[in-house]
């Protein structure tokens, strides 16, 4: 077994990690019960889906082409960018247009201090 | 081998595609569905991927970047769209 | 030589100069240069009449579309020659009495370029060889006439009248162009000469008594003919000179000249005998006697001329079967009729043409034309009395003036038609003659209306608005023309009938020969004469009792006459007409859909199940991955859910699935360009999407009614599975490799590796530049539709 | 109500360069590899997008003082020439020459008169969209 | 080559385009469109000339042969057909140069209608399927903007309807070409028909060709004319007429071209289909025309009566109707445009579209009020006028075969087109004068100059049929002769 | 696989008739871009799927899937997304002035 396909593999194995973790984030969006928790299971899990599905495509492009895709880099930059942000943008969007905490929540930590500045 | 294990890769993210569109259609509400579109958006990126290894082409490298960016400007808008209705907003609103 | 075709054409250039020679000359009348028009006109065709009358004839012709066979040619023979002269004459005589007639109120120009354009129109009928040509000026005369008769458009009457007299004889008028389209798609020929010489081979053609009929109806509409005639007495609102001319002595006898035009034609047949002859006994009885109860003096005339003008087609009718026999005793017999016709053709326009006249100067000087106002007329008016008088004798046929040589004339044929050896006259010829005698009847009675309700009794002077005066000499020369022709034609008829009649009988009947009818005032004592002596007897009668009989005419109901008939067919048609377009042109725009839809189903589906094309072949198909069915199940899935989304935002986020898989679909149908393109697409979609919401409202759950949902899918499902069910036909039966191939030499012909682009920018770099235009208009149409708001004007101009 | 937007922002500017740089990319790539006018200009119209959702309107319309419909009209202008300048060399209208040179840094190269047509298509698409979102937004 | 042939579709756009950048200068806008609408015509003439000449026309742009390039062929149906545009477009022009307000043409009122143009003329002389799909929607887009520009609220109430069935219309365009693509594997429009031809029209084809009758049907108006009078009855006058003029006449075209180059061979499905549909759109449009008392409407509807006219001609196919639709095309382009303009300034000079709101124009403006006589006239085929040569070679062809049902409904439509206007002649212009001398709105010379110079043209085009008759047999020859298209455009380059 | 995309097209086709066919406008749109969704997929479908390698010469393939239909869908997609622009826009602006968006209340008469 050469280098190279111990390096397919590698990167097969990494995209396999990816899908199986994507469909675990999936199931998180469908069991857990309001929108602030589903978009911690598509955020994070997925955004590491997504990371390694891409390092897997990138190495193995790399193991058996020999070919470094600066397109695939900047993929992963700009996941790696601009995930969080669209995360924090929808609940910070939901909380905004009063979706509702789920039941099970204890606390809304920011209920004061928007509620204070709605008055002034 | 390495091909059966890319069908079954691609096929779980499609899979997970199916169940965010589950999410997409039962709300309830609407940022559940952005975020069920934001997830759908980045495990198309993944499908992309991993069908240019099966495929062994360079040619949808490029598809992989524009979907990141898309998803996220689509995100973006829905966001805004859900918070303010109104996307694009106008100096003198602030 | 085009002296002919100069003929024609000399009123329209006068036409085209009046407006130029009204500017120059002031105060002087332009009738007089009228007026030079027909008189010339008038002694170019006298001078023909020595060649026509020995049997020559005159043809002349100019290209016009000689690719289509239409060209300009004109022929002058002995029917064509009574035509022109009638025309030209009563023309000259009209426009002289015109002058004097119209007030300074009107509008001379028009009037004489209306009358001008209607002259030459008139020539152009008669004198035309080509038939589509002389439809061209069949409906010119239309268009004059109706010009002429709405001249005072600001009344209500004047517009009515010429709106049904223009659609009567226009429909008329389409009826008989396609009678002659049809005559040419027989013979292949579009002149009248050419296609009486071989007519006869296409007796047995299944479009001949087609053609018959829809010429007879052009003829019929024209002449005012039951149940056309109704637009004859409405065309009465124009000014009374064109009465004269147009409505009495010229343009309704265009009908007659077809018939008589086409008599070689179609002449000799029983359908063609019997239609003619019935359809104009009808008008003549029915004219007649709806003339007695007119209260109106030109209204009485209009019906008159109505009775009068089936008085002539049945002749004409009558006359036709000459042609049956062909030259001998029993073709010159039946013959006769024609002359006849021709005959009172001429005389009716002397002595009706005279009436109106006289007509004319009553309304002129007395300020009404109602019977009830008049009366007594004898002691003011007595040249005009004397007019009258002579006029409406010669119309009763009383001797001494032309009507009655033509009336006894008109009785021979009648009597003659009963011992009609054929066309199954026997049965129902005796008709024939008792419904002349009993029409005549009334013709004698309102002729007697005529004279004595007008100008005997006691003068009602309070109920004219002044005081009544012989009128200016003018005015009395041209009634004065007219009633010494009509006595003169009873005592020389036979110059007219040697030089003029007889060449138009040799053209109407061309197998006449030998006895050559002679017109002559004594016959002895025949039965024509008794009928004639009866019609005056009985006639008196009538007159003298009309009061006690005048239920007669309340038994008809007064909604059941034509003139109601036409009124409520407008009416009714433009009421169903609305109610059935705004049934289903309700700017509905889902009825609209559905309607364009159901075409489809109906069209596409119905050809591919009758023509037997559908076709499903599956073993041609590329295999299918899991994956891809899965995404295939998404695509189906997303799309299925938004009819049922409950908000517009979800609808549009799963629209946005949808054009992302299909984006992926691209990725697996190795269509990265179009991935890229459809991606960026939906997403800046999307976005517009959001923007324009807005401004929109959240869309609420459609209110339509659940059978309405329901007919909507069921449409929605059958195109779709239309759709499909060509889309998989079409992928069982390719019958063709594609072009494609010839791009994967991209690199080699265009320079570039991606095919797809090399397309875009090269092969097919036409539809891309169109493609950017078009998404440049877009971008200007929505600027425009956000900038131009109503009412504000544009918004600040750049930025 | 005043939101804070400085994540978003600071994450904008960043993504908007690579989104620009990524469409004259693809719209230089488009020859031979999948991109070319429209998909170039259409991603650089949707760097403009993102900023116009990142920021407001004025800002970028301040930032960019371009009127965005002349430049999509003379995008097709260029575009039109493009194809009309081979009818003054005797060639049909719409003929597109390619060559190869030896330039002095980037050695053997491929130019081609497509590239000017691409190029007229790409600013037709960039100025239409911005245009079509400009226009909305500006909206009262 | 033969590069001059892109002139009536380049010339438009790229004059349009350079517009945009003369925004405020309403007037210099106007005149160059005119301009480049004259000079068109004039390129149209040339070629006209040059089909007669060297037979039909071709260019391959960026020289690729067909079938794999896209290439426009100037035949002399179609050339006829744009140089009747040109004129038109340039006529209406002139009318807006003093009809439409400044705030119109300073939101690119002209370029657009150069664009209009430009689709129009495209459409007529492209011979590739899917280009011709493109032009129409340059067409189309520019009608949407056309329609909309003005903003009134029936414009936008109708506009919606317009712009909407468009789509779908386009929609359908391109579900058969692709079917036809899946079955012929090609777009060039000779390529196509060469290859029906050699295989047989199957049924599969015959399916594929009414999915195109519908897609056509319903850009001409044949049946489908549902978006028709409201669309055409509530823009500015200009922009009705231009619609009224050319809209419609382009979906006559392709159907002719596309019934008489491709799907030719099944007669007897495909052209009694379109007899059926052009009777009915005869009675429909005919009921429509005398319903209403909008005199718009009536307008809008004898454009309908018009469509099926022409079709009538199509689905009876000789040479002579061919012949006679084609001069009835010519015709109606010309005569409808007038009767719009006529239509708009009654309606701009008494400020109202109701017949009850007008009366006695005739005694105020006798010119404009003899131009609809003849308008009128004209349209009910009336000779010597332009429409009757077209109206005797469609019934003369009926009646050879044996279509009398046809001839009965185009004379009867005639009857209701003379009628229909006959009430608005009546109504508007006859009658009592309601306005005085004093208070009427002046009637500015330059409004009636168009109006004017398209009567002297119905006028010439019925007397002088004979000079086109050369060219329209060339066209009918054409169009029944697919052969000597394909040919042409599959034969050696020239 | 051909016919599967074909039924593909159906369903697409069937739900967006559906939308075209209700009273609201912005369903009506949708259904419009429904529809361009789903001849986009017709005309690929149309073009044969070859199982051949993506249209790029550089790929070094002996088939190539069918490019003609891609570069027609190319150009099919931007006229679509500058005709939806436009109606969206036409849509709100029509709402701005007629206030409602319901198309029964857009009848209009031909006699007014």
């Amino acid at each position: 077994m050469s280098i190279n396909t111990i390096g397919e593999y590698f990167g097969v194995f990494l995209i396999l990690i990816g899908s199986i973790m994507a469909v675990i984030s999936a199931i998180g969006i469908l069991r857990l019960p309001d929108v602030y928790t589903r978009s911690h299971a598509a955020t994070k899990s997925s955004t590491l889906a997504v990371l390694l599905s891409l390092l897997g495509t990138f190495i193995y492009f790399w193991a058996s082409e020999n070919f470094i895709s600066v397109r695939l880099l900047l993929g992963i930059t700009f996941v790696f960018l601009t995930a969080p942000v669209s995360g924090h943008l929808i609940t910070r969007a939901a909380y905004r247009s009063n979706v509702k905490l789920a039941d099970s929540s204890t606390e809304d930590a920011l209920e004061d201090i928007l509620r204070n500045k709605k008055d002034v | 081998m390495i091909d059966t294990i890319l069908t079954i890769a691609l096929s779980l993210f499609i899979l997970a595609i199916i169940l965010a569109l589950y999410r997409i259609i039962r709300g309830p509400s609407m940022p559940d569905r952005v975020v069920a579109l934001d997830m759908i958006g980045v495990n198309l990126i993944s499908g992309v991927a991993v069908f240019s290894v099966v495929l062994s082409t360079h040619a949808f490298l490029e598809v992989i970047l524009i979907v990141g960016i898309l998803a996220f400007i689509s995100t973006l808008a829905l966001a805004r769209f859900v918070e303010r209705g109104d996307i694009v907003e106008h100096k003198h609103d602030r | 030589m085009y002296l002919l075709i100069l003929a024609i054409l000399i009123p329209f250039i006068a036409t085209a100069l009046i407006p130029l020679i009204h500017k120059r000359i002031g105060a002087f009348h332009i009738g007089w240069f009228v007026l030079l028009v027909p008189l010339a006109l008038f002694l170019i065709f006298i001078m023909q009449i020595p060649a026509i009358s020995n049997g020559e004839t005159l043809i002349q012709a100019v290209n016009w579309i000689p690719s289509i066979g239409i060209n300009f040619t004109v022929y002058l023979d002995g029917l064509s020659l009574i035509m022109a002269l009638l025309i030209t004459g009563m023309g000259s005589l009209v426009v002289l009495y015109s002058i004097y007639y119209l007030s300074s109120s009107d509008s001379f120009p028009h009037f004489y370029a209306y009358l001008l354009l209607f002259m030459g129109a008139m020539l152009g009928v008669v004198l035309s060889d080509n038939l589509l040509v002389l439809y061209v000026f069949w409906e010119l005369t239309s268009i004059s006439s109706f010009l002429l008769i709405a001249f005072w458009y600001h009344r209500k009457n004047s517009r009515y009248g010429a709106q049904k007299s223009l659609l009567i004889t226009v429909f008329g008028g389409f009826g008989m162009l396609a009678g002659f389209l049809m005559l040419h798609s027989m013979t292949g020929t579009f002149s009248i000469r050419e296609t009486a010489a071989v007519v006869g081979q296409y007796t047995d053609h299944a479009l001949f008594y087609p053609a018959m009929f829809l010429v007879l109806l052009g003829a019929f509409t024209k002449s005012a003919q039951f149940p056309f005639h109704i637009w004859l007495p409405d065309a009465m609102e124009a000014p009374t000179p064109v009465s004269a001319y147009l409505h009495s002595a010229t343009m309704v006898k265009a009908g007659l000249y077809l018939v008589a035009r086409f008599t070689p034609i179609f002449g000799g047949t029983a359908e063609w005998f019997w239609t003619i002859t019935i359809v104009g006994l009808i008008t003549l009885f029915w004219g007649a006697f709806c003339a007695v109860r007119q209260t109106d003096l030109k209204a009485l005339l209009a019906y008159s001329t109505i009775s009068q003008l089936g008085l002539i087609m049945s002749l004409l009718g009558l006359g036709s079967a000459a042609l049956h026999f062909g030259d001998g005793e029993q073709g010159a017999l039946y013959g006769l009729a024609i002359f006849a016709a021709l005959f009172h053709m001429v005389n009716h326009s002397t002595f009706k043409g005279a009436l109106f006249m006289v007509v004319g100067i009553v309304d002129h000087q007395v300020g009404t034309r109602d019977i009830r106002r008049l009366g007594g007329l004898m002691a003011f008016l007595p040249i005009t009395f004397t007019f009258a008088v002579i006029g409406s004798f010669s119309m009763a046929g009383l001797p001494l003036l032309n009507g009655f040589l033509s009336k006894e004339m008109f009785f021979t044929a009648s009597v003659n038609a009963v011992s009609l050896p054929i066309f199954g006259v026997s049965t129902w010829g005796l008709l024939i003659p008792i419904i002349a005698w009993t029409a005549s009847v009334f013709t004698f009675v309102y002729c007697m209306i005529f004279v004595f309700r007008t100008f005997f009794g006691a003068p009602q002077l309070k109920k004219l608005d002044r005081k009544p005066v012989e009128p200016s000499i003018g005015m009395l020369i041209s009634p004065a023309i007219l009633c010494v022709l009509i006595v003169g034609l009873f005592f020389a008829p036979n110059l007219l009938g040697d030089h003029l009649l007889k060449p138009a009988l040799h053209g109407i009947i061309p197998g006449i020969s030998g006895a050559a009818p002679h017109i002559s005032a004594w016959h002895g004592f025949n039965t024509e004469l008794f009928m004639t002596l009866g019609i005056i007897v009985v006639g008196t009668l009538l007159f003298l009792t009309f009061r006690s009989w005048y239920k007669i005419y309340l038994i008809q109901p007064a909604g059941w006459n034509f003139t109601v008939l036409y009124n409520s067919l407008l009416q009714d048609l433009k009421r169903a007409a609305n109610w059935i377009t705004t049934h289903y042109m309700t700017g509905h725009l889902p009825a609209y859909f559905a309607y364009i839809f159901v075409f489809f189903i109906a069209a596409a589906g119905g050809a591919l199940i009758s023509t037997g094309a559908l076709s499903i072949d599956l073993t041609a198909d590329s295999p299918i991955t899991t994956y891809e069915g899965m995404l295939i199940a998404v695509m189906a899935i997303a799309a299925i859910s938004i009819p049922f989304a409950k908000s517009r935002l979800t609808a549009i986020l799963l629209n946005g699935v949808l054009g992302f898989s299909i984006a992926i679909f691209f990725v697996l149908f190795r269509a990265p360009d179009l991935a890229l393109t459809q991606l960026v697409i939906e997403t800046v979609t999307t976005v517009l999407f959001l923007l324009c919401f807005n401004f929109l409202p959240e869309w609420k759950t459609e209110d339509s009614s659940k059978r309405i949902k329901i007919r909507n899918a069921v449409i929605a499902i059958a195109a779709g599975v239309i759709v499909t069910l060509i889309g998989l036909t079409v992928n069982s039966g390719r019958l063709f490799e594609s072009i494609s191939g010839y791009f994967e030499d991209s690199y080699e012909l265009a320079g570039g590796d991606n095919i797809v682009n090399a397309i875009l920018g090269d092969f097919r770099a036409f539809d891309t530049m169109l493609e950017s235009l078009v998404l440049f208009i877009a971008g200007l149409g929505v600027y425009t539709l956000i900038r131009l708001k109503h009412g504000k004007g544009p918004g600040k101009d750049e930025h | 109500m005043n939101i804070n937007d400085v994540i978003l922002k600071t994450v904008s500017k960043g993504a908007v360069l690579i989104i620009l740089t990524f469409g004259i990319y693809l719209f230089l790539s488009g020859h031979n590899q999948p991109g070319g006018g429209f998909i170039g200009g259409l991603v650089i119209a949707s760097a403009f997008v993102l900023m116009f959702l990142s920021y407001d309107s004025e800002t970028v319309s301040d930032a960019l003082p371009i009127d965005f419909k002349k430049l999509s009209a003379f995008g097709v202008l260029l575009a039109m020439l493009s194809g009309i300048a081979p009818m003054f060399f005797g060639g049909a209208f719409l003929a597109q020459s390619f060559g190869y040179f030896n330039l002095p840094i980037f050695g053997k190269t491929e130019l081609a008169t497509v590239t000017v047509f691409e190029a007229g298509i790409a600013l037709t698409v960039v100025g239409v969209v911005v245009n079509i979102i400009l226009s909305i937004s500006e909206d009262e | 080559m033969n590069n001059i042939l892109v002139l009536p579709m380049l010339l438009p756009i790229v004059v349009g385009v350079l517009l945009i950048f003369l925004r405020t200068y309403g007037r210099i806008q106007a005149w160059i469109s005119i301009a480049a609408m004259v000079v068109t015509a004039g390129t149209s003439i040339y070629l006209l000339h040059t089909v007669q000449a060297d037979g039909i026309l071709r260019l391959d742009f960026g020289g690729w042969e067909p079938p794999f390039g896209i290439l426009f062929v100037a035949d002399s149906f179609s050339v006829l057909l744009v140089l009747t545009a040109s004129i038109v477009t340039a006529v209406c022009l002139s009318y807006a140069l003093i009809s439409t307000s400044k705030e119109l043409q300073t939101m690119y009122f002209y370029p657009t209608v150069l664009f209009l143009a430009a689709g129009v003329n495209g459409s007529f002389l492209t011979g590739d399927l899917f280009n011709l799909f493109v032009c129409f929607e340059v067409m189309l887009l520019s009608s949407y903007v056309l329609l909309t520009l003005g903003n009134s609220k029936r414009q936008l109430r109708e506009a919606i309807k317009y712009v909407s069935i468009n789509i779908v219309s386009s929609w359908f365009f391109l579900v058969a070409l692709a079917y036809l693509y899946g079955t012929l594997g090609t777009l060039n429009m000779a390529h196509a028909a060469e290859r029906v031809a050699e295989v047989g029209q199957t049924p599969l084809l015959t399916t594929i060709s009414l999915v195109f009758l519908v897609v056509f049907s319903l850009k001409a108006g044949l049946l489908l004319y549902f978006w028709l009078p409201g669309s055409y009855s509530s823009p500015p006058i200009v922009t009705s007429a231009l619609f009224g003029a050319l809209l419609t006449k382009v979906g006559v075209y392709a159907l002719f071209r596309i019934f008489s180059l491709i799907f030719y061979h099944q007669p007897e499905i495909t052209h009694t289909i379109i007899g059926i549909m052009a009777g009915l759109t005869l009675i429909g449009g005919s009921l429509g025309a005398i319903a209403f008392n909008d005199i718009r409407s009536i307008a809008a509807y004898n454009v309908v009566i018009a469509v099926g006219f022409m079709l009538v001609g199509l689905a009876i196919a000789t040479p002579e109707a061919i012949e006679g639709s084609i001069y009835y095309l010519i015709h109606d382009m010309v005569a409808k445009a007038l009767l719009f303009l006529l239509v708009g300034t009654m309606i701009t000079l008494s400020g109202s579209s109701k017949m009850a709101g007008m009366s006695g124009l005739m005694k105020n403006y006798p010119l404009l009020g003899w131009s609809f006589f003849i308008a009128m006239l004209s349209l009910a085929g009336i000779p010597p006028l332009s429409g009757f040569i077209g109206k005797v070679l469609i019934s003369s062809a009926a009646i050879d075969s044996g279509s009398y049902v046809l001839l009965a409904l185009a004379l009867l439509s005639s009857i209701f087109v003379l009628y229909s206007l006959l009430r608005i002649f009546k109504n508007c212009f006859w009658g009592e004068t309601i306005v005085s001398k004093e208070e009427q709105l002046p009637l500015r010379r330059g409004v009636l100059l168009p109006c004017l110079a398209l009567v002297v043209l119905t006028i010439g085009i019925g007397l002088g049929v004979e000079g086109l008759s050369l060219y329209v047999t060339d066209a009918a020859e054409t169009l029944l002769n697919p052969s000597t298209y394909i040919n042409a455009v599959l034969g050696i380059i020239q | 696989m051909e016919s599967l995309i074909i039924i593909l097209v159906g369903v697409l086709t069937t739900v967006a008739i559906y939308l075209v066919l209700s009273k609201n406008v912005v369903r009506v749109i949708l259904g419009t871009a429904i529809l361009s969704h789903a001849v986009h997929l017709l005309i690929l479908a149309m073009g044969g799927l070859k199982q051949g390698t993506v249209p790029l010469l550089g790929e070094e393939a002996e088939i190539y899937v069918d490019a003609l239909p891609q570069a027609l869908i190319l150009t099919a997609i931007v006229i679509s997304f500058a005709v939806t622009a436009f109606i969206l826009v036409l849509a709100y602006r029509a709402y701005q002035e007629l206030e409602t968006d319901n198309l029964g209340a857009m009848r209009g008469s031909d006699d007014e």
